[in-house]
């Protein structure tokens, strides 16, 4: 399996029958193939029941995502407006979100919007992540430079304070706690010592640390 | 008898430079592309708008900044809209970003008589820097206030309309076209089908006809 | 598959001494009757009721004052029941009154995740001596605020429901019902039919399912 | 004519077609006998549309006014929650209200939903008065005993401040102005000084002042 499916299989390990979810775009959007039966998913535009991407007479204007993607709407599906969409999320009715992130720092603060002085704007990932039972960010260990997205204090622009629950990599599973970040899941082949290596905070090692599997 | 439903021209006719039009929609879907059009034939310039996204260049509610209509944009997110970005680095456009939930409850806000809603939304980001903070009283809790916003003219996709103005979405096509249609000094409708009045249903309307006041005629 | 379909005894159980309550319905109509009754056969007291009047004297939700099931009661209106009017005359219940306007917005912010709204229904009024004032800096105006309303079960009446606790509403039925479906940490549904997943439809539904969290079985 | 239809039935003549309407109960729920073709009524509840009382089958729980009355809905009608039933109000797009009265002050301040002490509470009252594009006070000149209802000062404790537009009784027909309240119509064999007697606040004889029928 490529990086990116695994860590979007490993993401959806998250999510159980009768959850509603929302995917955010790139390895985020993935989990949707890797969900047990029963979940069911969130779009910001207006819809809970999001399925396949639609092809020939059911690919119309009417059901497509906040990434404009026409999709085939599952059954139990509703549709609401942009402002019940986000009564919905900031209430705390979605189970997960699962977002990239360019940053996460040790007590969970996010940045994932923006790098300093982008100009693309946020969208809705400031409410997703203040509103959602589970957020979890769903993203490459280290930036394409080599350098930790796991860092210390975030120094882009934050989505949210104290927001993350999970991390989800292609090396490994780290969890948000009171008392710092606990490395729960090591890729097969690699050691914390190698995780540790790759972020700035100092990692807590769970005592039932687990294997990822590749 | 006709109702709300106005001619194309008499829509036009509405349009002045320098108004602030709001305009239902996201990522090109649900968005009125025939009221977008007649911004363009009507020659105004130096709008300022409001809407969730600028879609895609050149494409539905992206044309009018193609055209170069727009001084100013209220909304939470431009990313896909190359032209915008581009006017944004050049200095061509003034850009206010909102997160799309406290934008659409602004929207909310100026529709329904109200001044505004307290959101943590944005709390402890660049958001917080314009935002005046509120702590609630009994609870010490703090929250940004998000204002009100209200256009001149609000421009609705809708699925159904009737002659009353009545109006009916679909699936996504409805995103924020129900609160676009509350917050403006004039509401203009741009519905896929004209229904007879009553066929609807009671039941089945999504925005009643007390906020609209044109449908475009087919 | 049942889904979110749960039978009387389950419901029941879900009612203990001291919980808030609301509950849709105004006036006698629209209000979810049998779970009234399930709370009345629950045998709990001392309940605090968020609802938008108090219905007549030992009729629909006015059959909970009759029974003195309730110590605190969060409303618009009471004078059509005279004996909740001689209870609150007597000292044996608590009334909040709330601008029935206000009330929906309050409900509607508990379901929303927002913390309050700014208004200026009450204001220079008996209402304004119990509220935070908010004056908005921007543009010196004055406001009320007015916080988010929660409760422990939300109690709402439908017309259909799903498996899955998508609701449909019908005329005035609807009322205060989708904003009490929102508002709770365990909303309860009394619908009119017990539909088949899908057979409401995609556009005909008014609560999105994921609010419901059970729906009293036929 | 009774008193309480002449009442209504000049109220009714502020409404135009194409007008959306909410009437208190009393007097002012008399005022749609009297409205002109293409008024629609609101009910606070959550309807535009609401037609004349329902018999036989077409009485249903699933329409029914403020007042608890079921009735028949008419062509062009629609339904929504109580929370958008207010955001019509508050937005000012009801074009009038009419409602009963307690007092009117000189100033436009209204007092309509207790004496002092009652405990029947506000229901919609504030908010009506607060967005309505046109508020009427419709009712009877003097309280039951006689004294004024047309005061300098409300007593009562107050619906709304500066809310009134324009008051309908028995005998006259005022406006309220920023110079103060201005005497427009006065009951056919009443003359303007018997009105004042009946008022506590000094009114404006209107230059075209009318004769309101009987």
């Amino acid at each position: 399996m490529d990086i990116r499916n695994r860590i979007a299989k490993r993401a959806a390990e998250y999510f159980k029958a009768g959850d509603v979810v929302n995917l955010g775009v790139g390895i985020p959007g993935m989990c949707s193939d890797y969900a047990v039966p029963g979940v069911m998913f969130h779009t910001e535009n207006g819809f809970i029941g999001v399925g396949p991407a639609a092809t020939g007479l059911q690919k119309v204007e009417s059901f497509s995502n906040a990434s404009s993607t026409e999709f085939v709407p599952v059954s139990g599906s509703c549709a609401f407006d942009s402002a019940e969409s986000f009564a919905i999320v900031r209430s705390g009715r979605l189970a997960a979100t699962v977002l990239g992130g360019l940053q996460v720092a040790e007590n969970g603060d996010l940045a994932n919007w923006t790098r300093p002085g982008g100009k693309f704007g946020m969208g809705g990932a400031m409410d997703l992540v203040n509103g959602t039972r589970n957020v979890i960010v769903a993203m490459e260990l280290c930036a394409k430079n080599g350098s930790p997205k796991i860092v210390k204090e975030c120094s882009y622009p934050l989505t949210g304070k104290h927001c993350v629950n999970h991390i989800v990599t292609e090396q490994c599973v780290i969890d948000v706690t009171p008392q710092g970040l606990v490395l729960l899941e090591v890729l097969e082949g690699l050691s914390p010592a190698e995780i540790q290596r790759q972020v700035e905070p100092l990692l807590i090692v769970s005592n039932s640390i687990k294997t990822m599997e590749r | 008898m006709p109702g709300k439903i106005r001619s194309r021209d008499e829509i036009i006719a509405q349009f002045k430079d320098g108004q602030t039009v709001m305009c239902g929609g996201m990522h090109n879907h649900g968005t009125p592309n025939n009221l977008i059009q007649c911004i363009i034939d009507s020659g105004v310039k130096h709008l300022t708008v409001i809407s969730i996204d600028s879609a895609d260049a050149n494409l539905t509610l992206g044309r009018l900044y193609h055209h170069r209509l727009v001084d100013k944009l209220i909304t939470s997110y431009i990313g896909r809209n190359t032209e915008v970005v581009a006017m944004l680095e050049a200095g061509e456009i003034d850009v206010e970003f909102v997160p799309q939930g406290s934008l659409a409850e602004r929207v909310r806000c100026g529709g329904a008589g109200l001044g505004g809603v307290l959101t943590k939304t944005g709390l402890g980001t660049v958001v917080e820097e314009t935002r005046q903070i509120v702590e609630i009283n009994d609870s010490g809790e703090k929250y940004l206030l998000e204002t009100a916003l209200r256009a001149d003219i609000g421009l609705v996709r809708a699925r159904m309309a009737d002659p009353l103005g009545n109006l009916a979405y679909r699936g996504t096509l409805r995103n924020s076209n129900p609160l676009i249609a509350t917050a403006s000094d004039l509401t203009i409708v741009d519905a896929d089908m004209l229904m007879d009045v009553d066929e609807i249903g009671i039941d089945r309307i999504g925005t009643p006809g007390v906020y609209v006041d044109m449908v475009l005629a087919k």
